[in-house]
């Protein structure tokens, strides 16, 4: 299982903080299963450069690995500092 | 390891100054930054605003900026400070400080700082305006301004 | 006019600091550079510093950049503040802050003041070391600073 | 007559703070007359660019004019900040 988090206006968009789902490969992997569910899903993370994604706190791309027990974490770009 | 540090009480901007050199006769200059909120953004009135973050992400992210930094130019410390939660006009959101021998090490190692915390730290503004909550869109100047670290 | 200001006090960093953003939520980005007392210089031990000016023209020399720096970038506001007579290592000697929308200009025009200033404001550093006292010599590296806003 | 100041390294090796003397025509005549007292003046005004000059608290050039009643000053390359 790995952990999933949301963040900022991707949190509010999809109403959710965080959930459990089964591992995937690979963060691209993982976008086209979310992306599958429809409906504001597939509005969130259909549009390429939106969403930027991290695996266990780093900054990750399409293709970084994921691991049984990983946390990923989905958020827009940000607008700190 | 830099002192970097994420919290929800106000900035303690001049005892964070004095701690880069208080005790180090080996500093010559110290450059800080301090961004901050302002009233105005994308034409519209704001009137306050709500700081959220990656509890863990964004200290890690903060550490790698500084460490690079550290790197990058002969520093002699690092300090950078973040607010979260609410905010007010006029309120400091961020510190950046550094501390050299010579001032152009500062100078650089202190934008080159706050140019990636503000691509690569995990931190998103939501603005009140008389219209109601919004999410702040990232800029592209910010993209531009991390950009030239890279040539 | 912005605030210029030689004084033989310690410098109130803080309060200036302050002075920049308060009543002003324009400001959206303060940039610094303190220059401080460094214990060697040239490789020696410096265990004290005296710093001479030529009052009436150090003032007139400080506004006629800080006037620059304003017509050059669109600035809020700026404030030097340099201090004269005796000093000690760890001693901030300068401060050059200034207040702006966004960042990108406020560390030009801080970096243009001090620039300016390290070769046109009339400030004369000695040293005292164990051999006893010796004036500082002028920088080329300080020379070459300021030929780059030139180009 | 205008009055001469002298800063720093300058006045301890000329021993003089300032002096009141007739006008030149400007920065450069002034230089030749002060060299032309041999000695520590020649010293000093001798090797160019080590002196710098001001005129009513303004950089001065070698061909800056010279008025009745301005003070001139020289000094050392600043150090300050």
């Amino acid at each position: 299982m790995i952990r999933l988090r949301y963040f900022a206006h991707l949190r509010e968009q999809l109403g959710i903080g965080s959930e459990e789902l089964e591992a995937a490969a690979n963060v691209d992997e993982l976008i086209g299963r979310l992306r599958a569910r429809g409906g504001k899903w597939a509005e969130a993370f259909g549009s390429e450069g939106q969403v930027l994604a991290a695996v266990n706190q780093e900054m990750a791309t399409p293709r970084t690995p994921i691991r049984d027990g990983d946390e990923v974490a989905f958020f827009p770009p940000v607008t700190g500092g | 390891m830099y002192y970097v540090k994420v919290q929800r009480e106000s900035l303690d901007i001049p005892s964070h100054l004095a701690e880069l050199w208080n005790d180090n006769p080996r500093v010559g200059a110290v450059v800080s930054f301090v961004g901050l909120m302002r009233d105005i953004n994308a034409g519209e009135q704001v009137t306050a605003m709500t700081l959220e973050h990656y509890p863990g992400m964004t200290e890690k992210a903060l550490q790698r900026i500084v460490d690079e930094a550290g790197k990058r130019w002969d520093l002699e410390d690092i300090r950078v400070v973040h607010r979260v939660g609410e905010l007010q006009p006029t309120d400091p959101i961020v510190l950046v400080a550094v501390a050299s021998s010579h001032r152009g090490e500062a100078f650089r190692a202190c934008e080159f700082v706050i140019d990636y915390l503000k691509t690569q730290a995990p931190f998103w503004k939501k603005e009140r305006t008389a219209d109601g909550e919004r999410w702040v869109e990232a800029r592209h100047s910010d993209h531009n301004a991390e950009a030239r670290w890279k040539a």
